[in-house]
């Protein structure tokens, strides 16, 4: 929510800045989903027992998940192409989690320089194996639960793939920018990116089995525009 | 001859011409009277090569087409330009391509090289014409016979400075020429290595006449064209030849003088 | 063009060159007041010019005329065409006035002088300062030429020796280096100092005259027109990789190749004729070739002395005599020899490589 | 007889003669001053003055708007201010200046007087001296005028240093009123310091009238501003074939710019050369005063003209755009000429002696590559170049593995099997064309396979079990024989064949043999064995068998025409013997017998046997022309036959060589054992320009050690190290040296490729290495490629570990690691840490480990003592990412912070040590005991 609410403080100050400039306007939509959805494969936790045990009832994989109203869920949707001008990165930290030996959020977005903080809610040992190919790679070992690292990511990349190397069926994937115009799609399969400038843009949206999909779309000054994106096998 | 209404006129060409230094310098007047005409050859130590006077027939281009006289003038220029090559040019094998390159290039007056070059050419050219003329018009018979003589062996000499300074360059074109020129040299009878007769020459087994000890390796200071031939041929292009010239023409020019003056029938 | 061209290189060997060129020169002294006359004289200078434009014309020609080195060469010739024409059109005139019973016109004036100054010195300074211009811009336009630094060990093919001397390095192909290159610029040198020994007839002495001295004008002139100007510009023009022959018109390839076929007298003598092989000795299979050589130089002289040239004989006396012939016929031993070398493919008269000694 | 007439020619006619000659040879004297003074390298400098004056102007330019205006301003407004003070003062400056002017007089005077009496004593001193010394009865009256005027120097130097604190005290004054003009002056100096910079640099390149005249003709001599640019190079010589000429380079003459940075865009001659860290620049490996510019790029470094430096054109359409531009014409006589620059690489041969490949030089390396993996250099001889592996399989036991059939279709055209075969095509070239040639050709190939077949060995052959194609495939991919081949649809590496099409090539049995135990086939193989249990490899078997090329397959074989093996037999006898004897000798011969005879014939004379081990040829000295020299052989040694339409050099005859070997024959009669024989390689363009740079590279020419970057021993055997890595291919499946594996290019996630081994030299222990190269073992189990064994002898096992040791600068000692006395609390802390941080959550230490999924994720560490140099360990810990990128070994210690601050006082660096130390000393058995107590 700060987060948000710097997002916006930015944004009126770059609209101060560049007053000539066309209002503000929002971009939304959804990703849904075409066919049928794929079975949900369980985890075999066996391997650590010490995560087996948080999952009695066992869990399934995250890599595809099918919300209940036919849209898809961690879809990264980001601005592609044509923006102009810099944006400063926040310095309020975005959160990635470890928690149950999975990763939470599956899907996250970020800006260049912007800082992530990762947290191991778990007591058994996670690392964190970063695989960015613009930026340095990183791989820190969290031993202790409640352990929290803080890294930055330093140059635009989407995506760049989180691992844990301790456990095989652990990834995040966090779609790092140089502007904050991103989204990622919840439970509703929904998106919405805020205080986008007037302008013909191309829209991107990811997904890690489906791959990406773009659209072109022009906003006006009247504010709102609708995208969906389908995404099927 | 000074107009008397306009004595104190200022006469430039009076005032130089009657000082004491022009005076001492050429000694007779700038006129046109015969006498100062003849005194001016009588005077000057380079028209006195000349007779005051000389036959008429003898004087014309059509008779001598200056081929004689034109001769010495190439020399005269071709000594000039050495000179002035001589400071810049050193006959070393390290040096010597270097500094005629460094004479194309930038040198001021490096043109100097091809004054001295196509000099060379053109004196040759110039001897054989005078050659020509003087067995055409008949010139060498009785009394000039030993001036032709003379005149044999100035031409041979003419070549031979040329063939020297053929190397001096030290390029291709150079080393090569004179190895062919004195590749000859090898096949002298008796004196040449390749010469017939040389093996003739031999005490016992001992060869005296070999690569080492011939003709051609005291022209060329070595079994090949190399750095000893270089500083060689220096010295015969620059010392040797040149004085020889000299004295030869001097004679020349004064049996000339002697035989009757510039050939005309006798 | 490339037909003309074509036909100038076939027409262009050795032989043929030498052959017109001899018989150019026969027409020339034998009919000398034709020959100078305008009406023959201004056609041939045109028809040499547009010749020599034409060959202008062709990349191969126009790059050996002018390499710098040889663009004096084509400048000789000219002067010296000039001159001769000039000599000989004079002396033809003069003749003419003899005839007439007048004087040659040097003779009309050879009492009168007049001072060297300015009449004689005036044209030396005029002509001094025509070549100075003549030497300034051709240098100014022709830079000396410079190749690549001496290397012993990449010989250039051809490599030619200074062009005045390349009369003699054409004659290499007809003869040993002892004979070319010491033998015969010794009787050259000795010859020329001889002439006046020889030639004391103070008749034609100091004008230009022709039919007086024909016998020893033409001589001269053959000496330095065939045997000497003729072999130099075949040697520095027609001369190419591996001394192969090459027309005017005729790219220098360096992988021309040409039958060599020479044989010797006595393979000649001891194999095709007497069909017996060659002896072991060698004064034995020489002596054919010895004889040969020295009745040319003993039969001819004696029988002349008898008979064409007896007067010439009693004139001269015994040791003049000789001189004069042998020095003849050294001169004409050259052509001699070359033409047995195209007919036969004589390659030595006498050839004793024991010692080095062919002729 | 007419009445002589004195006068030859009117004299007033030669006077217009005079005239004209005199005006014509003024003007022809002229021209050569002229052409003195008119030299295009002087225009070139004028228009480089040119150039960099407007670059300074627009410098300038920007120095003004970058100056503060209202700071200048400001201090402008100062400065007059104080000047006006200044002026209001000026009736106590003249005063002060007056006073001066008399201090400065009494000065004088008063030094004058110090002077002359300082003279005088120290004369009488000199007298003293002498005559005390000699006992002269003078001395006493010296000491006495000594004395005397002793006090009176005294009394004047006083006086004098009295008058000097006069003039200082006027001087002060003077200066105190100046002070602040001076110091306002100062200030705005400064802030324009650099557009007056600038300004000065404009000024100096500038033209005017000064340096106009400078530089007019015939006053050019005194101080020029164009004038002819030099390096002497002390060491470098230029072969004068009779005497070495000292190298200089006039270059920079006209190439003005070329070491001054800002002229990359400027048109040539100016630009600046590229990398100017690495060439010219005097901090740089070739700086311009040592190394100059012909030694690299040849030419005439003396000439100053663009035609007699002998630049070469880069290609036909520089050539027009030179000729259009320069009248650039092509120096036929001059054998140095500048290497075109796509050629460039080759100079660095030169002086870069005895390496594998030669830093940044990348066409060369490629080139030189090339021609070892080729097989070039096994043809060719070169000096430096000596001993190397023959690149062709073995034939002495060709028969078990293929069959003569193949080997004449493959010998036809060896593409038309595998089109990335290094194998040329030998055959059936341009200078065999026609129907007759190819009978010959088809007959020579058919008298070659039968030969190879005839004089084959048959060793023992294992019979192969059945195996599942499908695994076959997926082990290819897995155990990393991509490393080297390309197979099962994978394009990788290129060291060994592509292993495509075998099924068509070879039987079961020998593949099987062959890839249980290559050496046994062929002890010369390059191929390792992989240590295959039978099931894997007959698994692999099957898959390669089933791989067939249908169209190969189904050509037909060449046949040998009698007549055609016939006239190649007498062809051959001809030349030992005279015609009817041979015709006699083939009349004895059985078909057999003549077939093997052409064979043997045919082998000899196309040289195959210096690729390939051939029984029969083990002493037969190869076909080739030697190549040491051939960057510097003569133009006119190199053949170009009838072909026209190449530019006749060095390089362009090399390249059209390479591109096209046989093409010199073209339009030229010759008999068939006559003919060009270099067989066509097929090779692309830029192949064949790096193996052009290669040949050009090739000199003798002798450089000045001085000049060379020689060897030291460590780099020598390093180099030689680096000869074996390259022979067996380490950098197909490791990344270390500067290369890149292939391997890891193609393997998705860099943890599952084989390791890294930069910095092997540094972690591992000489002996443990030593062993592991004779006996690999499993390091990484969960890594699936394996290493393989490769038969390596004690020497090139040696060579090797020290090779890894010296690119870490290290000797090796073999002495293994010594460990310290460590107290037992550290150990413990050790212990705890390893437990706290939960190494054995992946690591393998004991069987009772609890490691996941058998030893899925890290090494085990019971190998770390004999394995691991221990200060190596502690950089590991450290950040594993910095040592092996990718790796799945995760920091504790991110910027050196511990997560257990309270163990050893949470510095991080003792905990390492400690964990380190606990690891060297750690004891399974005992660790086991204690476990089960």
């Amino acid at each position: 929510m700060i987060c948000s609410w710097n997002r916006a403080t930015l944004t009126a100050l770059l609209l101060t800045l560049f007053a000539t400039q066309a209002q503000a306007a929002s971009v939304s939509g959804s990703a849904s989903f075409q066919g049928q959805a794929p079975a949900a494969e369980p985890i075999k936790m066996e391997a650590d027992p010490s995560c087996k045990a948080l999952h009695a009832d066992g869990i399934a994989a995250d890599d595809v998940i099918v919300n209940a109203n036919g849209t898809l869920k961690n879809v990264f949707v980001y601005v592609k192409e044509g923006l102009s001008g810099k944006y400063e990165a926040p310095k309020t930290p975005v959160t990635l989690d470890q928690k149950g030996c999975m990763y939470t959020p599956k899907v996250l977005g970020v800006m260049a320089g912007q800082p992530i903080e990762i947290i191991n809610s778990d007591s058994t040992l996670h690392n964190v194996h970063a695989l960015p190919k613009n930026s340095p790679q990183f791989n820190l070992g969290m031993p202790l639960q409640g352990m929290k690292i803080k890294k930055t990511l330093a140059k635009p990349e989407v995506m760049v793939k989180v691992k844990c190397d301790v456990h095989p069926w652990m990834a995040s994937y966090i779609g790092v920018l140089d502007h904050p115009f991103y989204a990622v799609t919840g439970e509703d399969g929904s998106f919405e990116i805020k205080d986008l400038p007037a302008g013909t843009y191309v829209i991107e949206a990811w997904h890690e089995k489906y791959g990406t999909q773009t659209q072109s779309i022009t906003i006006d000054d009247s504010g709102k525009s609708d995208v969906a994106f389908q995404f099927g096998v | 001859m000074s107009a008397p209404e306009t004595p104190k006129k200022f006469d430039l060409g009076k005032f130089i011409t009657e000082s004491q230094i022009y005076k001492s310098i050429f000694r007779h007047g700038y006129t046109t009277s015969d006498r100062d005409r003849a005194l001016s050859v009588m005077t000057n130590v380079f028209f006195h090569l000349h007779p005051v006077k000389v036959r008429k027939s003898g004087a014309r281009f059509g008779f001598t087409w200056c081929a004689g006289g034109l001769s010495f003038f190439v020399f005269l220029t071709l000594v000039v330009s050495g000179i002035l090559l001589m400071f810049y040019y050193r006959p070393t094998v390290e040096h010597a391509y270097n500094d005629i390159m460094a004479l194309r290039e930038h040198v001021p007056f490096g043109i100097m090289r091809e004054l001295h070059r196509w000099g060379a050419h053109a004196m040759i050219i110039t001897v054989w014409l005078h050659m020509f003329r003087v067995f055409m018009t008949g010139s060498y018979k009785p009394p000039r016979e030993f001036n032709w003589v003379i005149g044999v062996i100035l031409l041979v000499l003419t070549m031979l400075l040329s063939f020297t300074g053929y190397l001096l360059p030290w390029d291709q074109l150079a080393m090569w020429a004179v190895t062919v020129g004195s590749n000859m040299a090898r096949a002298t009878p008796f004196l040449g290595h390749e010469g017939p007769g040389a093996a003739l020459l031999a005490i016992g087994d001992i060869q005296l006449v070999h690569s080492g000890s011939d003709v051609r390796f005291a022209l060329l200071g070595g079994r090949f064209v190399g750095a000893g031939t270089l500083l060689r041929f220096y010295i015969l292009h620059c010392v040797a030849i040149p004085t020889a010239v000299v004295v030869l023409m001097s004679v020349h020019f004064w049996r000339i003088r002697k035989d009757g003056g510039i050939s005309g029938p006798l | 063009m490339t037909m003309i061209k074509d036909a100038v290189n076939a027409f262009c060997s050795p032989v043929i060159i030498f052959t017109a060129s001899m018989v150019c020169f026969y027409l020339f002294v034998r009919f000398p007041r034709q020959a100078t006359s305008m009406a023959v004289s201004l056609p041939l200078l045109g028809l040499a010019l547009a010749g020599f434009a034409f060959g202008l014309t062709d990349d191969h020609f126009r790059k050996i005329i002018t390499t710098p080195d040889n663009v004096p060469i084509v400048g000789m010739l000219f002067i010296f065409l000039y001159f001769t024409w000039y000599a000989v059109r004079k002396g033809v005139i003069n003749d003419q006035r003899m005839e007439r019973g007048e004087s040659t016109i040097e003779q009309t004036e050879t009492n009168e002088k007049v001072l060297v100054f300015p009449y004689l010195i005036f044209i030396e300074f005029v002509m001094a300062l025509a070549y100075a211009i003549v030497l300034v811009v051709w240098s100014i336009f022709l830079k000396a030429p410079l190749e690549e630094p001496a290397n012993p060990t990449i010989s250039p093919n051809p490599s030619k020796a200074p062009w005045y001397f390349l009369g003699l390095q054409e004659l290499l192909v007809y003869f040993d280096p002892w004979i070319a290159g010491v033998l015969l610029p010794t009787f050259i040198i000795i010859g020329l100092c001889a002439i006046p020994y020889i030639d004391r007839d103070t008749d034609g002495s100091g004008y230009f005259s022709f039919k007086k001295r024909r016998a020893v004008i033409s001589t001269y002139l053959f000496g330095f027109w065939i045997l000497w100007v003729l072999l130099i510009v075949i040697g520095t023009f027609m001369r190419g990789p591996n001394w192969n022959f090459f027309g005017p018109f005729e790219k220098w390839d360096i992988h021309k190749t040409v039958p060599l076929l020479n044989i010797n007298l006595s393979e000649i003598i001891f194999i095709k004729w007497l069909g017996i092989g060659l002896p072991k000795l060698w004064i034995v299979r020489e002596l054919p070739g010895i004889l040969l050589t020295l009745g040319y130089f003993m039969v001819p002289p004696a029988i002349l002395a008898k008979t064409k040239l007896k007067s010439a004989y009693q004139k001269l006396g015994p040791v003049r005599y000789a001189v004069l012939m042998m020095l003849l016929l050294v001169m004409v031993s050259v052509p001699i020899k070359m033409y047995l070398r195209w007919a036969f493919n004589l390659k030595y008269i006498v050839a004793i490589p024991e010692f080095f000694f062919n002729i | 007889m007419a009445k002589p007439n004195p006068s030859l020619y009117s004299v007033q006619k030669t006077f217009f003669w005079f005239a004209v000659t005199s005006v014509l040879l003024t003007a022809s004297l002229a021209g050569i001053v002229y052409i003195d003074a008119k030299r295009d390298w002087k225009d070139y400098q004028k228009a480089f003055f040119k150039l960099k004056a407007e670059k300074a102007t627009a410098e300038l330019k920007q120095a003004a708007s970058a100056v503060d205006k209202k700071e200048l301003e400001k201090l402008r407004a100062e400065h007059s201010a104080a000047r006006k003070t200044l002026e209001s003062n000026s009736k106590s400056i003249l005063d002060l200046n007056a006073k001066l002017t008399a201090a400065e007089l009494e000065i004088t005077k008063t030094k004058v007087v110090f002077q002359d009496l300082k003279q005088f004593e120290d004369s009488y001193r000199y007298y003293y001296e002498e005559y005390t010394a000699h006992h002269d009865p003078r001395a006493a009256s010296y000491a006495a005028k000594l004395a005397e005027i002793k006090p009176r120097v005294q009394e004047a130097k006083i006086k004098l240093e009295k008058a000097e604190k006069g003039r200082d005290t006027v001087q002060a004054g003077l200066d105190a009123l100046l002070r602040q003009e001076k110091e306002a002056q100062k200030k705005v100096d400064q802030l324009l310091d650099e557009t007056t910079r600038i300004e000065r640099k404009i000024e100096a390149v500038k033209p005017s009238f000064a340096k106009d005249l400078l530089n007019a003709p015939m006053l050019d001599f005194i101080a020029p501003t164009l004038e002819i640019q030099q390096v002497v190079l002390e060491n470098l010589h230029d072969d004068y074939h009779f005497a070495k000429a000292q190298k200089v380079d006039r270059c920079t003459t006209c190439h003005m710019g070329i070491d001054q940075k800002g002229f990359e865009d400027a048109p040539q001659p100016f630009r600046t050369h590229p990398n100017l860290d690495l060439y010219l620049g005097s901090m740089s490996a070739h700086p311009i005063e040592k190394i100059g510019c012909t030694t690299c790029h040849g030419g005439n470094g003396h000439s100053v003209s663009f035609i007699d430096t002998a630049h070469t054109p880069r290609d036909e359409k520089q050539k027009a755009e030179w000729e259009k531009k320069y009248g650039w014409r092509d120096l036929e006589k001059w054998e140095a000429k500048m290497l075109p620059l796509q050629y460039t690489q080759a100079a660095c041969a030169k002086c870069h002696t005895g390496t594998v490949e030669v830093p940044q030089a990348d066409k060369l390396n490629l080139g030189r590559n090339l021609a070892v993996d080729l097989g070039c250099l096994n043809c060719h001889k070169v000096e430096g170049f000596e001993g190397l592996w023959k690149v062709g399989p073995d034939l002495t036991a060709v028969a078990s593995k293929t069959d003569e059939t193949w080997v004449s279709k493959w010998l036809q055209d060896p593409t038309r099997f595998r089109p990335s075969t290094k194998m040329p095509r030998i055959f059936h070239l341009e200078n065999q064309a026609g129907a007759d040639n190819a009978k010959l050709e088809d007959a020579a190939i058919v008298a070659t396979a039968k030969y190879l077949h005839h004089h084959s060995a048959h060793p023992e052959v294992l019979r192969a079990p059945q195996g599942d194609a499908a695994m076959g495939e997926k082990l290819i991919k897995d155990l990393g024989c991509l490393g080297c081949h390309s197979a099962a649809g994978v394009t990788a590496g290129t060291h060994g064949p592509e292993l495509s099409s075998l099924g068509s090539k070879v039987n079961a049995d020998w593949l099987f043999t062959w890839l249980k135990d290559p050496k046994r086939h062929s002890a010369t193989t390059r191929m390792p064995s992989l240590r295959l249990s039978d099931s894997e490899a007959a698994d692999i078997t099957a898959y390669l068998m089933s791989q067939r090329n249908e169209a190969f397959d189904s050509a037909a074989a060449p046949k040998a025409d009698p007549k055609a093996v016939d006239d190649l037999i007498l062809l051959n006898l001809q030349s030992k013997m005279r015609h009817e004897e041979a015709v006699a000798q083939l009349s004895k011969m059985a078909p057999d017998e003549k077939l093997l005879y052409l064979g043997e014939r045919t082998i000899a004379h196309q040289g195959c046997y210096s690729c390939h081990d051939i029984r029969g040829f083990e002493q037969a000295k190869s076909i080739a022309t030697e190549l040491s020299d051939e960057g510097r052989k003569n133009l006119h040694q190199f053949d170009f036959g009838y072909v026209h339409d190449i530019p006749h050099t060095r390089q362009d005859w090399i390249r059209k060589k390479l591109e096209d070997p046989r093409v010199f024959d073209h339009g030229k009669v010759k008999g068939y054992y006559e003919r060009l024989r270099m067989p066509h390689f097929g090779l692309s363009e830029v192949e064949s320009e790096a193996i052009t740079t290669f040949v050009l590279s090739l000199t003798q020419e002798e450089i000045a050690l001085e000049a060379q970057d020689l060897l030291t021993t460590d780099e020598q055997r390093i180099e030689r190290g680096r000869r074996l890595i390259q022979k067996l291919n380490c950098q197909g499946c490791h990344s270390f040296d500067g290369k890149d594996a292939i391997l890891r290019s193609i393997t998705e996630d860099p943890g599952a490729a084989p390791p890294v081994l930069h910095g092997q030299g540094s972690k591992v222990q000489e002996a443990w290495l030593h062993d592991f190269l004779q006996h690999p073992t499993t390091i990484r189990p969960w890594l699936k490629y394996r290493m393989p064994t490769f038969g390596l002898t004690d020497t090139e096992t040696q060579d090797i570990v020290r090779y890894f040791a010296l690119l870490d600068g290290r000797q090796t000692s073999y002495r293994g690691e010594v460990l310290q006395e460590v107290s037992p609390d550290r150990l413990a802390a050790g212990k705890e840490l390893f437990e706290k941080l939960q190494c054995a959550k992946c690591h393998q230490i004991t069987a009772s480990s609890q490691a996941m999924g058998a030893s899925f994720l890290a090494p085990d560490l019971t190998l770390t003592k004999h394995r691991l140099r221990s200060d190596w360990v502690i950089d590991w810990i450290k950040d594993p990412q910095a040592m092996q990128e990718g790796t799945m070994m995760p920091g504790f210690f991110p910027d050196m912070q511990s997560p257990l601050p309270d163990i050893l006082g949470g510095d991080a660096q003792a905990q390492i040590e400690a964990i380190r130390d606990y690891l060297y000393r750690y004891d399974p058995a005992a660790a086991a005991e204690s476990t089960a107590s």
